[in-house]
């Protein structure tokens, strides 16, 4: 607790204990290294342009792609916490309120500038606002993402302004209170706005009719994947949070919430994720006997390539849809940290998987008869960047948990004591 | 009226001799690309494949199939998808147009394709020196970073047209507008046309009963035909599962 | 203190905000794309009017049609003249990229020297040298040119010999004219009246003889057809581009085509199936059978399905006796849709012998095709216009490239009629290079000159009153009013064609039956590409996809 | 809407869509720019200051919000949820009946004619009106003499629970916070025992100051809480007896934590 031991002491919130300045730094190095590696990276690329990766014509999206929307999915939790505890009121999430704001904006500040260096073009990414074309779901997408991203910088301002030198500029902190009062207004906006992105992000794939693989019907505009990818997200966005969290009272080693947070998320993540995997089957059968029979491809021929067995399908629904969440759901278990994470981790694992199939599996996939099975590695300038996204994200969040109160619940609840 | 440009390629005379890519390269000012290039990196808006019927020994049978831009006329997947417009139909001829200055590679397109008949501009154009002098005026080089395709030979409809309204003429001769693979082909396999006209040779030979269109059951209705008399080549139209399952694995 | 940190807070947030409502920001965005789509570094094409001038390919023997676009003085695209009878506008797949090969990269640009750099005048200093010491043979790969003249008639004065580099399809040609005693020179095959078509692991939908020739044949009379006009069977190891589109494909062991030839013979003779007596080979149907991995029954059908539809024809890459025999049996040697015997009288040309060490020198003429190393220690004087890698010889000299020289186009080898072309300069011929008739030229000034050797060609034709001129359309040379007008269309391009048949009759003497020799198996460029180098854009062919394999490396 | 691009024509997926998209841009830069014009007019308002202290407040520790009537030993624990203003406080005049029971031997001298504020300073009443401002003994042990002393300017208005000056010592900023609000007439310094004379606007309330027998009971828990904080971590208070504070403890202990210390003795986030 001696001064020397804590030079930053003066930016820490007073009273909250945080491990000493060299600890902090000498965990921060190899992530820093990581970052510095991948922004390198994609220097090369945006510099010699994308034959720095190992993507191909036919190949046209690669890990990036999985990348972004693996990490969306996962940044899920923050507008489905900010909905959860500002429109449906349920309070005893605030604790980690915060801790899902800063990890939704690493998420998708870090998919976005992924993104950036995938396009060929990037100075010409505003062409979509300019000549929208709003068949398209990247339109969509890009909109939603672009417009989400805004209201996550500008829900994380009050969390940064609560920073104990920043409070002290006064006209700081009567801005962060009234802001404050209106961010349920931004988690509404917010949770509309993820809430058609990541469907979007769904339909990206389940209106490509050129890939029966991936392609699927649906209501309206929106391929059945729209939905069952809003219903993954925000299955999977709270188990995610959860795992950050128990990730860093592990690296801190204190209990930063209590055990009924936990057991809320993971409540909510099993059922979500139940309802999910039941709708996932419902969609599969579809697809399996009507949708792709009625182009001329044989579903099982999909399965046929190695390593992309039928396994892959079921392992998708079952070890890692259906037992996450009973594990989440059951008292027995969900009662035991150490099952709850675990369902959480097998959660996330299933929905990565999901996408990861639906991104990678569909283009190495031949579509004309005389087409061969594809493969595809990416190149470490690929590999770089996204370690670049991870080191990201583990930075600033490492910064925030410092610096800022991520878990210190709000002191103002008055309690007075009667007479006597 | 609006014209429906399209091909009927009669695989039976394609020798695979590829002197439609070539003829397609130098047309539309395609460079060269770097050594690391490879078949999967490569710029081939006209790609001549090959097909199989699977077997080994005596008894295989090969074949060639040009592959370009199927111009697809219903929900065309490339322009469905496109986030920035920068692909759209020309309502008066179907020619699908790829506008390389408002593409910003994102290959949204190209995953969209069931054909593969897109290509990214992997590197920066380049020709050797002085070889700048020999690209065809009228074609401009695509910038790295964007994507390409088979427009049908964009410049030569413009001369026609231009030569059309010079004459006075709203219609074009079609004996003016031939692509650069249509015109290469030393056996004449490719027949080039309007569509849309009835009495047009190559309405005509594309409802001949020989001939198919890949994939047709996708419903995206490609404008370039093909046509075989052999029944194996024709078994390539459409994925057929028993039969791919036996034959693609590798 | 504190309340200028405030104002200067709320005072750039305000100037960001205003910021936007500014036109600066848009129009800035606005610039950036612009320049992303003109990047210095990318080249504009010229805007220049195009203008079709009309000629003949000169990159190999076979004298095509060309058509060539030209922008400001430079060629901007090349296409085949679709009113050229024999190749009914087609060009083979190097000939598209053609009109870039003057910038390629390997294009000589200075004399060298073992490697080195040197002057024209240090090379003539020594060409003379080595005249003046002993025979130098001067080799030719395209007989019969105006420049061949000049070549031949220098060799005639300093007592040096004229040698030809026959191309595999002049060699092929080579039994006949042993047998027959008619030089190979005026030997063509009549594809026009064949029926059935035997190959011998002959790329004949591949560029061989004049592409498009015979491929637009096919086109017409066989493909797709299951019993068709025209019969291409392809005999072959490997299931060539040629042998996928055949009417039939007969695998057989790789070099075991004399065997199987021998087989078919057997056949046709035992059950009378050709009229022609003669010596028989001594192979049994049984070796056949076993050699060529068939069995007797298959090669007997063959045999049958062979004589069934007359004439037929039988054709070898190679100079091959024991498969050029089939054709003697068959009767096709002198007879229509068989090999012809061409009207003009042409010079027997004596091949370069495979050991030319008896010389002080070679002179190696641009038209020698570059994978021609004569095994010879003796100083070689190699024209170019691209270094091929490899085998350079002594003296490698700079030769005028595509379409810079002026030339005149003999018949092609493997022609059945007599053709006559003129090759215009298009392009002005590089400071740099001399072809080898004008080196020639300055060392002995006596030497006829080509233009005029054209006029007089010219003459010659217009004297004759023979075949015709193909241009848009075709007209007799019998209606031409003067050798000029008749030399004024050929250089735009037009060609002459003696289409006038003369039956020649050719009588074949054949001791006894051939003995096998070995046959290389054609290699998968098969079009009869000479210049040492292929067009940048033949790599869409072989590195950009899948469709042929890779050329073989030179460099080895 | 988009001339630009060729042959745009409105669809009815245009119209929801970009009328959505719009609506939800709207909407997120209406929120932010009236955060924005809230802020501004609490300052235009004079109501930042308070809003200020009402923040600071809600994150003192509990230890550090309790209710002066506790200090008197009035009631047995009881958290201000005022912001210490009394004047707020429904339940004040019934516990201001209960008779006090105060802590004896604080360690540290304070005067009952003083009316003490929680950030350990004090106002005492003059003959003119005006209020003399000072820092208390107990900020004076820990302090001792201050490196340099940033004083209002007279004529200056400062606001109670506001800023009213800031010092420095060993590195350490230390912001002293105004007992009552007014505008400062003169100032003094350490050396004078005085900081500031304030001439509040009209008849100030100073009920919310503390006196007497909350006094003692306040430093003495200050005093208490002193002692952890500069006790080794982990070991309880020494000496819980009291005893009396040491002067210049700033330089006597440097190496304690007194950021901290600091922070907690004058009402500091």
């Amino acid at each position: 607790m001696a001064e020397t031991m804590l030079i930053d002491r003066r930016w820490i919130a007073r009273g909250a204990e945080r491990s000493s300045t060299a600890s902090f730094l000498l965990w921060l190095t190899p992530w820093v290294l990581l970052l510095g590696l991948g922004i390198y990276a994609a220097g090369l690329c945006l510099y010699y342009g994308l034959n720095q990766t190992n993507m191909d014509n036919r190949f046209a999206f690669g890990m990036w792609i999985f990348a972004d929307l693996g990490i969306i999915a996962m940044g899920a939790g923050a507008f489905f916490t900010g909905f959860l505890v500002y429109i449906l009121k349920q309070e005893d999430l605030k604790p980690v309120l915060n801790s899902a704001v800063v990890v939704g904006l690493t998420c998708y500040s870090g998919a976005v500038a992924v993104l950036m260096v995938d396009v060929g073009q990037p100075l010409r990414a505003w062409f979509t606002f300019w000549y929208p074309n709003t068949h398209s779901m990247l339109t969509e997408v890009t909109f939603c993402i672009s417009c989400y991203l805004l209201v996550l910088i500008l829900e994380y301002i009050p969390v940064l302004l609560k920073n104990r030198q920043l409070r002290k500029i006064p006209s700081f902190l009567v801005f962060e209170h009234q802001f404050h009062k209106l961010i349920p207004v931004l988690a509404g906006v917010g949770a509309f706005l993820s809430f058609f992105h990541q469907g979007s992000l769904g339909g990206l794939y389940g209106v490509l009719r050129g890939r029966p693989f991936a392609y699927r019907q649906g209501f309206a505009i929106w391929p059945s994947t729209f939905f069952l990818f809003i219903l993954s997200a925000v299955a999977v966005g709270p188990s995610f949070l959860m795992l950050v969290v128990a990730g860093a009272e592990k690296v801190t080693g204190r209990q930063l919430v209590q055990a009924t947070v936990f057991r809320k998320l993971g409540f909510i993540s099993g059922v979500l994720l139940a309802i999910y995997v039941a709708a996932k089957a419902v969609d599969t059968y579809i697809w399996l006997n009507i949708t792709t029979p009625a182009v001329g491809f044989g579903p099982w021929d999909y399965y046929s390539y190695r390593p992309f067995s039928s396994a892959f399908l079921f392992a998708a629904m079952l070890p890692l849809g259906l037992l996450p969440a009973v594990l989440m759901i059951l008292p027995a278990t969900a009662r035991k940290r150490g099952w709850l994470l675990c369902g959480a981790t097998l959660a996330c694992t299933g929905v990565l998987l999901n996408r990861f199939v639906l991104t990678v599996q569909t283009l190495a996939l031949p579509t004309l008869a005389f087409d061969e099975f594809l493969k595809y590695t990416p190149s470490w300038q690929e590999v770089a960047t996204f370690g670049g996204v991870i080191a990201y994200g583990v930075i600033v969040y490492s910064l925030s948990y410092r610096y800022l109160p991520l878990f210190e619940a709000p002191k103002g609840a008055n309690k007075n004591v009667s007479l006597g | 009226m609006s014209a429906r440009y399209g091909m009927v390629i009669d695989l039976d005379r394609c020798t695979g001799c590829g002197a439609c890519m070539v003829a397609c390269a130098a047309e539309n000012n395609v460079p060269a690309l770097p050594e690391r290039a490879t078949a999967r990196t490569g710029l081939t808006p006209m790609l001549v494949r090959k097909l199989s019927n699977g077997k080994e020994g005596a008894e295989r049978r090969e074949a060639f199939i040009p592959i370009a831009c199927m111009h697809c006329e219903h929900e065309t997947p490339c322009v469905m998808v496109c986030p920035q417009q920068a692909v759209e139909v020309d309502k008066s001829t179907g020619i699908v147009m790829q506008i390389p200055q408002r593409c910003l590679g994102c290959r949204y397109c190209m995953t969209a394709c069931p054909y593969h008949a897109r290509y990214f501009n992997w590197w920066d154009p380049q020709w050797p020196a002085g070889m700048e002098k020999s690209l065809n005026p009228g074609v401009s080089v695509r910038m790295r970073g964007v994507v390409e395709k088979c427009n049908l030979c964009h410049a030569r409809l413009h001369a026609a047209q231009e030569k059309a309204a010079a004459a006075g003429k709203k219609e074009i001769e079609l004996k003016d507008y031939v692509p650069a693979c249509v015109e290469a082909c030393p056996t004449g396999a490719i027949l080039f046309g309007n569509l849309a006209d009835e009495k047009d040779p190559v309405s005509i030979a594309a409802r001949s009963t020989d001939s198919f269109r890949l994939l047709a059951r996708i419903g995206t209705e490609p404008k370039i035909h093909y046509k075989t008399t052999q029944a194996w080549i024709r078994a390539q139209a459409d994925r057929n599962p028993d039969h791919s399952s036996e034959a693609q694995h590798g | 203190m504190k309340v200028s940190r405030r104002d200067l807070l709320i005072g750039s947030a305000g100037v960001t905000a205003g910021l936007i409502f500014t036109p600066v920001p848009w129009k800035l965005l606005g610039d950036v794309s612009i320049w992303t789509q003109n990047w210095p570094w990318i080249p504009q094409p010229s805007q220049g009017p195009v203008e079709t001038k009309q000629s003949v390919c000169t990159l190999c023997a076979a004298g095509c049609g060309l058509r060539v676009r030209m922008a400001e003085g430079w060629p901007v695209g090349v296409s085949g003249v679709g009113t050229n009878p024999v190749t009914k506008g087609a060009l083979c797949p190097l000939g598209f990229g053609a009109h870039q090969l003057n910038w390629h990269p390997r294009r000589l640009h200075e004399v060298r020297h073992r490697g080195r750099t040197s002057s024209w005048d240090e090379a003539q200093g020594a060409l003379e040298k080595a005249c003046a010491e002993g025979p130098v043979a001067i080799v030719d790969g395209r007989p019969g040119r105006a420049a061949s003249s000049v070549l031949e008639g220098f060799a005639a004065k300093h007592g040096g010999n004229y040698r030809v580099a026959l191309s595999s399809e002049s060699r092929a040609l080579g039994p006949y004219a042993a047998w027959s005693g008619v030089a190979a020179s005026r030997l063509g095959y009549d594809l026009e009246n064949a029926q059935t078509v035997v190959s011998f692991g002959t790329p004949l939908l591949d560029g061989w003889g004049t592409p498009g020739r015979f491929t637009r044949m096919w086109s017409e009379k066989a493909a797709g057809a299951s019993d068709p006009e025209l019969r291409l069977i392809q005999i072959e190891a490997a299931l060539s581009r040629t042998a996928a589109r055949a009417w039939r494909w007969v695998a057989i062991r790789e070099g075991s085509d004399a065997a199987l030839a021998a087989g078919i013979a057997r056949v046709l003779r035992e059950e009378r199936l050709v009229a022609a007596k003669g010596p028989l080979p001594q192979m049994s149907m049984e070796e056949a059978a076993a050699q060529s991995g068939l069995t007797g029954q298959a090669i007997r059908e063959l045999a049958h399905t062979i004589a069934e539809k007359r004439p037929a024809l039988v054709i070898t890459p190679e100079a091959n006796p024991a498969i050029a025999a089939l054709n003697v049996l068959l009767g096709a040697v002198g007879a229509p849709g068989g090999i012809v015997v061409r009207n003009k009288k042409a010079l027997e040309h004596i091949a370069l012998e495979a050991n030319s060490n008896s010389y002080r020198a070679l002179v190696i003429d641009s038209s020698v095709p570059w994978d021609l190393v004569p095994r010879s220690n003796v100083e070689v004087f190699r024209f170019a216009a691209w270094d091929g890698g490899g085998n350079a010889g002594d003296w490698l000299l700079p030769a005028p490239g595509f379409l810079e020289e002026l030339t005149d186009v003999p018949t092609a080898p493997t022609s059945a009629t007599e053709t006559y072309g003129i090759a215009m300069n298009l392009l002005a011929q590089p400071a740099e290079t001399k072809s080898a008739a004008q080196l020639l030229g300055k060392i002995d000034s006596t030497l006829p000159d080509i233009e005029k050797l054209i006029h007089t060609r010219c003459e010659q034709l217009f004297q004759a009153k023979l075949g015709t001129i193909h241009a848009e359309q075709p007209v007799a040379v019998a209606k031409f009013e003067s050798a000029k007008k008749l030399e004024e269309r050929l250089r735009n391009g037009a060609v002459w064609i003696d289409d006038s048949r003369h039956a020649n009759s050719v009588r074949c003497a054949m001791k006894e039956w051939p003995a096998a020799t070995r046959v290389l198996p054609a290699a998968d460029w098969g079009a009869a590409w000479e210049a040492p180098v292929l067009p940048a854009l033949a790599e869409k062919l072989y590195k950009e996809s899948n469709l042929r394999d890779a050329p073989a490396r030179r460099e080895a | 809407m988009f001339p630009w691009v060729d042959g745009f024509r409105w669809t009815a997926t245009h119209i929801i869509f970009l009328s959505l998209f719009f609506a939800a841009v709207v909407i997120i830069v209406a929120t932010f720019a009236s955060a924005i014009f809230r802020a501004a007019s609490d300052f235009r308002e004079h109501r930042a200051n308070e809003m200020c202290w009402r923040e600071n407040f809600a994150e003192l520790p509990e230890e550090e919000r309790r209710c002066r009537h506790e200090l008197a030993g009035r009631v047995e624990s009881r958290i201000c949820g005022n912001a210490f203003d009394c004047r707020e406080c429904a339940n004040y005049p019934n516990f201001a009946a209960i008779a006090a029971n105060p802590r004896s031997n604080v360690g540290v001298a304070y005067s009952d004619q003083l009316l003490y504020h929680r950030g350990h300073t004090w106002v005492r009443p003059e003959w003119d009106g005006t209020f003399s401002v000072g820092l208390d003994e107990f900020a004076n042990h820990l302090i001792g003499e201050p490196d340099a002393v940033e004083l209002p300017q007279p004529c200056e208005e400062i606001e109670s629970d506001g800023i009213a000056w800031r010092m420095s010592k060993n590195g350490h900023e230390i912001r002293v916070r105004a007992p009552l609000g007014g505008t400062v007439i003169s100032t003094g310094g350490p050396g004078a025992g005085w900081y500031l004379k304030v001439l509040p606007h009209g008849q100030p309330n100073l009920r919310h100051l503390l006196r007497g027998p909350e006094v003692q009971g306040w430093l003495a828990t200050e005093v208490d809480r002193l002692q952890v904080q500069l006790s080794a971590p982990n070991c309880g208070p020494c000496l819980a007896d009291g005893g009396t504070l040491m002067p210049e403890l700033m330089d006597a202990e440097p190496k304690a934590d007194w950021d901290t210390v600091l922070a907690s003795a004058f009402l500091d986030s």
